[in-house]
């Protein structure tokens, strides 16, 4: 299911120039780039039409966006990703939408607050909740527990198919550990019965989500740099208002409240709940390139991936660059 | 008008793959208003032959005409063993479904239903359905459904050996009854020689293996009364040769 | 001499024995009282067990809240759209396969060959093809219900007295004159029976698959609770769910009965 | 004058028409032909639609790797074990409560109001009463084969023609020869309708199971597989679902018939 | 030796929860080595009155009983109109169930099962099962296995009716055949007066509502032979007599 709407608010002045892209994405506060481009107007100044594609689930996007329903898709990389690209699907990744990222909070280790697990290491021969098989959640708990000198072997990873569902086991102590996303940690923490472990992205660094081009869009070079352009405008917006550091903590930018409220108005959500949950995001979109390769290796190793592929097929950060570079 | 049964000739293909000739030179004419019936043993090819003649079976060889009819589509009305009322219909939605097929008129439809309703005595039983009819009400039925549509030819398949002994004597008395008031060609199938005689103007013995007619016998006594002690001896000997022509071909049926 | 008298009795009384009225209900009220009094003086855990008591007043206030609205209308969209689709076309279907012998030859081999797989493992496969959405569910649920309305619609042409045809044909029926008036009341019965089987397979996918895709919906509910460890409401949506078979299959009955009055 | 003659033409020919005995597998050839090529030159992607051949090779592949193995055995176990403790329960508790009034008028209102709970719907409160593990999973596929099972069984009893019961009476049957000779033998056919009712959904019931509860089995693997999008395994998945479905099936038969040698 | 019917009454209750006397005062005795024809209409309470005899149903007053037997469990043997065989037992299997539950040896069963079904001519389909035999050759099976207990009284409840109507003719021959080798007492109801006075030493005529005895017939023909032309007139005599008892509560029945 996914619903279609204007998304560029406010000019309705129709320049003949203008060229028309189709965005696939979900109502996350992962995309509020592009909530902010949109917003702000950044695309119709690039002379770019754009038309929003709302969609209820991650996987269609990425199959939207390979089969040319819709030129641009904002969604996470997961290893059904890769392995639509491996059953001969094309697009390319060619910018940052989300990643785990030293300092930032983003998805932790949780456990319950009973519970006398300390570190990673002790998950040994336990129970770790994960949503699905192949999904991000899956991937971050394997890497967490290489980095602790455990495998994948050592644990038993169980799918309970939602985050909600990550939440409800822990609470019911049906699962020892569980990977979660802000803002339901603070949730979590707020309600009392869970504790943070570690946090991912102080182990690792991780390319969560993205943006992906068709590979027709993506060959419309000038199309895709001017896309990019507004893209990049965007991001540094949203990294100046909400995710600049002075000393170490975070402190709220010139257009932190404008930014907050806009993205709270595109997710339909209270603007409390969505200040817990600010994901990282590079200031330019660059992507973390060669953290795909490294996620390609890992699914390949834990068979998630039937047909190892070269993370060059898929990643394009040309584009961007020369984006960036009009844009100095 | 008669009806012709020329050379008819019919074979089956068994569960075996083997051709079974089930009829063979079956020769006779129907004539107007004649009550013919048909008796022989068990699997002697009696259903069979109604059959073709009722234009549900296809003969291999010979064919079955009208002669001397003026209409184009001949009317067939047949009474079936199995009865075969539509469950689904009251008896007055069954008796006038020829009516309906034929498109006649609603109140046409009315007239002639409550007729031969009437006629089989079912005037009570009108808006029941076939399950809430005892054994010979709905056979009743049936014979109301089929001279509904006022055929040029009635067929009955042995229509009441489902019925018990006693029932079945009363439904032969009404039978005749009915047919002295329209005088319909028909032909009629029985296993029962008692029944044949009690009914028939003529009588055709078929013998099995193939069905082949064996003797054919006039019935020569008056049409009503046949029941009476001065005809009882008569009617009595007309069984008796029959039975003797079936006799043994209905033991050898029995041990199959 | 007196003379030997051997009275003959009856030797199947035993056939004839009757049990007082009430032992029906001692049965179900047994239980009930049973479990109340075994949940109410702790001997197993309330959070394991909870009492029937407990479980209607928790019933009462998810009615009141509205969650259960929420949820039941979720699932009833879902079931009612799906069994309609797939028992429409499924009745189709067989009717077409039962009367037209080329179709016969080409369709029921198709037919059994999809039959035997459970429908739920398609699941993930219409995820793929029509997202997590609506569409995928109401897909399985059609899928359920078509193959036992398309089996019992088949065989219940096939099962039409070859004489009632015959007696149709002999008072003037043409072809779809006898598709209307005989083959189709006469498979009736057998396209009820189908539908019947249905309604609890359907019943079975829904809740299947809104366990495992959904986050709305009955289904999805008692899991929810079973996650949460809170063991009134998950049974208050087992309740719901046992109304919800016991109100389809009486609705199909009435329905039946409505339709068919003349079946013995 | 010439004589006027109408010949009576058979006119249900239309029912004995025959179809060339090629035109079944023509059906089914034409179909894997259509997908094979739809696939192959790229109308549809493989990705949503891998090839037969491309399925066939996958599945030999997984056989060989010992992925199937592995899965198979998990299944299996659960519907094995499931599927004869509910079936051996639902045929013992049949012909008690079939035969017993006291048990019958006690006994089926309760059967009656449990059976219209969509089985999978308990499976959250299994887990919650024996854990995760083998167990609620097998006990789920238990009780959805003892249903069918249980209500096929008693009206099996109840249907065996009181005629026969009189006779072995009056030739000197008593009540346990009744039972043994006549009740269980004439109970035999329905109990196997009840069986191979249950087969499908214990099938249905394993899938659903596993892919709500398990890590491994057919049905966790086909979720697995539906999860990482990769379509070909995902088939053959369910190639060996329906596989299993139609082994059971047949199985049933094949036991039947010589069980019930003298059924018509 | 003689069997006792005495004051027997049968009130059943109605599905509208109304008493309904299907029995009332009956009073007759079966002499050994008679045999005794129960007629009737439809619904007079033929089944009814067999099955209280048959140790099937209780009467509601009055008894039966048998007199000056030595045997403190007297045996009976009953023919059932549904023939009721046990479809899972072969002919063979079902002609020795009674030999069986009486612990009869393997070699006993052997040979007395063998001599029945010598008698009633199925040895060659000793191993069939009931679905591969005929009607008539059913209703024979269902016979030797009453007879192979070798019984006090001999019950049967119309065991012909369902048979076409010349096998019929024949199974009666039969069984007269085989009752003068046997000699049983029986009970036999039918519905067909030509076979009650076809097979009775004394043929009891039943009325209906409540069913009561009308009249109590002796047939005095030789027990043979009674199909030659010098007995038919008298035989068609008993008949009339009485069909003309029977016949208005026979009409009165099929108009129910
Ligand atoms: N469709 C068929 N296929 C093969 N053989 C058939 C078919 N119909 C009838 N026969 C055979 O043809 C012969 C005549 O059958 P038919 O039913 O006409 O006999 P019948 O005289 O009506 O017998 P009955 O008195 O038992 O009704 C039998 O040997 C029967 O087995
Ligand atoms: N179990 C029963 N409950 C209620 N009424 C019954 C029962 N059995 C028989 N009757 C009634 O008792 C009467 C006699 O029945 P019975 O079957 O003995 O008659 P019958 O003479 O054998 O009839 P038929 O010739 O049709 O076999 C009928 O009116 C019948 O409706
Ligand atoms: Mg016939
Ligand atoms: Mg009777």
């Amino acid at each position: 299911g996914q619903e279609s709407s204007n998304g560029s608010t406010g000019s309705t002045d129709s320049d003949t120039e203008q060229a028309s892209v189709d965005i696939g994405m979900l109502k996350l506060t992962s995309s509020a780039p592009l909530f902010i481009a949109l917003e702000k107007g950044y695309f119709e100044e690039e002379g770019i039409d754009a038309q929003v594609s709302w969609f209820e689930a991650a996987q269609p996007i990425a199959v939207a966006t390979a089969g040319g329903d819709v030129d641009v898709g904002a969604t996470g990389i997961t290893a059904s990703l890769y392995n639509m690209v491996a059953g001969g699907e094309e697009l390319v990744i060619v910018a940052d939408k989300g990643r785990e990222q030293e300092g930032y909070s983003s998805t932790a280790l949780l456990v319950h607050s009973d519970s006398d697990i300390e570190t990673v290491e002790d998950l040994k021969d336990k129970k770790i909740g994960i949503t699905q098989t192949g999904s991000t959640f899956h991937y971050m708990a394997g890497r967490l527990l290489e980095e602790h000198g455990l495998t994948s072997a050592d644990v038993e990873m169980v799918p309970v198919n939602s985050i909600p569902g990550l939440m409800e086991t822990l609470q019911s102590k049906q699962v020892d550990a569980v990977l979660l996303n802000e803002p339901n940690i603070t949730m979590v923490l707020d309600e009392g019965y869970g504790k943070v472990i570690t946090q991912v992205g102080d182990v690792i660094d991780y390319q969560t989500s993205g943006i992906f081009f068709s590979k027709s869009f993506a060959g419309d070079t000038e199309a895709a740099t001017k896309f990019l352009k507004a893209y990049a405008k965007a991001t540094q917006y949203y990294y100046d208002a909400v995710l600049t550091k002075e000393n170490g903590e975070i402190v709220p930018g010139e257009n932190y409240d404008e930014v907050i409220q806009i993205i709270a108005e595109y997710t339909d959500q209270e603007p409390a709940i969505i200040e817990r949950g600010l994901p990282y995001m590079d200031p330019y979109g660059q992507l973390l390139a060669p953290d795909i390769q490294t996620q390609i290796d890992w699914y390949a190793k834990e068979e998630l991936i039937a047909v190892p592929i070269d993370a060059d097929e898929i990643v394009n950060t040309d584009l961007l660059d020369q984006a960036i570079k009009e844009l100095e | 008008m008669s009806i012709v049964i020329e050379n008819v000739e019919k074979t089956f293909i068994d569960s075996k793959k083997k051709e079974v000739t089930a009829l063979k030179d079956i020769n006779f004419t129907i004539e107007e208003e004649e009550f013919v019936v048909l008796v022989g043993p068990s699997g002697c090819g009696k259903s069979t032959l109604l059959n073709i003649v009722g234009g549900l079976l296809s003969p291999t060889s010979g064919s079955v005409y009208f002669e001397g009819i003026k209409e184009s589509n001949p009317n067939l009305g047949i009474v079936f063993q199995e009865i075969a009322l539509f469950p689904w219909r009251t008896v007055f939605e069954n008796v006038v479904y020829g009516l309906q097929e034929r498109g006649v008129s609603k109140k046409q439809q009315q007239e002639i239903g409550n007729h031969y309703i009437d006629m089989v005595g079912l005037t009570d039983f009108k808006d029941a359905y076939p399950k809430q009819l005892s054994g010979g009400m709905k056979q009743r039925a049936g014979i109301a459904r089929a001279l509904a549509v006022e055929p040029d030819l009635l067929l009955m398949d042995e229509p009441f050996s489902a019925l018990d002994a006693q029932t079945r004597t009363l439904m032969q008395e009404e039978l005749l009854t009915i047919w002295n008031r329209t005088k319909l060609s028909t032909l009629y199938v029985t296993h029962n020689i008692e029944e044949a005689v009690y009914l028939a103007d003529r009588v055709i013995v078929l013998s099995r293996h193939p069905g082949q007619i064996k003797e054919i016998i006039n019935i020569d006594l008056p049409k009503t009364g046949r029941n009476d002690e001065k005809y009882r001896e008569q009617s009595s000997k007309y069984a008796d040769e029959i039975w003797q022509l079936i006799r043994h071909d209905a033991e050898a049926a029995l041990k199959e | 001499m007196e003379k030997q008298k051997q009275v003959i009795t009856n030797r199947v009384a035993f056939l004839d024995k009757k049990v007082p009225f009430y032992t029906s209900f001692l049965g179900i009220a047994g239980i009930l009282v049973l479990w109340e009094i075994v949940s109410r003086i702790g001997i197993v855990s309330p959070l394991f067990l909870p009492a029937p008591s407990n479980i209607v007043i928790t019933g009462w206030e998810m009615l009141v809240s509205g969650e259960i609205y929420g949820n039941l209308t979720a699932s009833l969209y879902r079931i009612v759209l799906g069994y309609a689709i797939g028992a429409a076309c499924g009745i189709l279907i067989g009717l077409i396969i039962g009367f037209f012998r080329t179709a016969d030859a080409i369709g029921t081999p198709i037919v059994y060959a999809i039959y035997p797989i459970p429908k739920i493992a398609l699941l993930p496969l219409f995820i793929l093809w029509l997202g997590i959405g609506e569409l995928s569910k109401v897909t399985i649920i059609a899928l359920g219900v078509f193959f036992p309305v398309v089996i019992n619609t088949f065989s219940g042409v096939k099962s039409v007295d070859p004489m009632l045809v015959k007696a149709a044909v002999t008072f003037g029926s043409n072809r779809i004159n006898v598709i209307r008036k005989v083959i189709l009341p006469g498979a009736l019965p057998m396209i009820f029976a189908g539908l019947k089987l249905a309604a609890g397979t359907s019943l079975l996918l829904l809740v299947s698959a809104e366990m495992i895709a959904a986050q709305e919906g009955i289904g999805s509910m008692v899991l929810h609770y079973g996650n949460l460890m809170i063991t009134s409401k998950l049974m208050v949506g087992v309740l719901i769910l046992s109304l919800l078979g016991l109100i389809f299959n009486r609705a199909l009955r009435w329905l039946e009965n409505k339709l068919i009055p003349w079946k013995e």
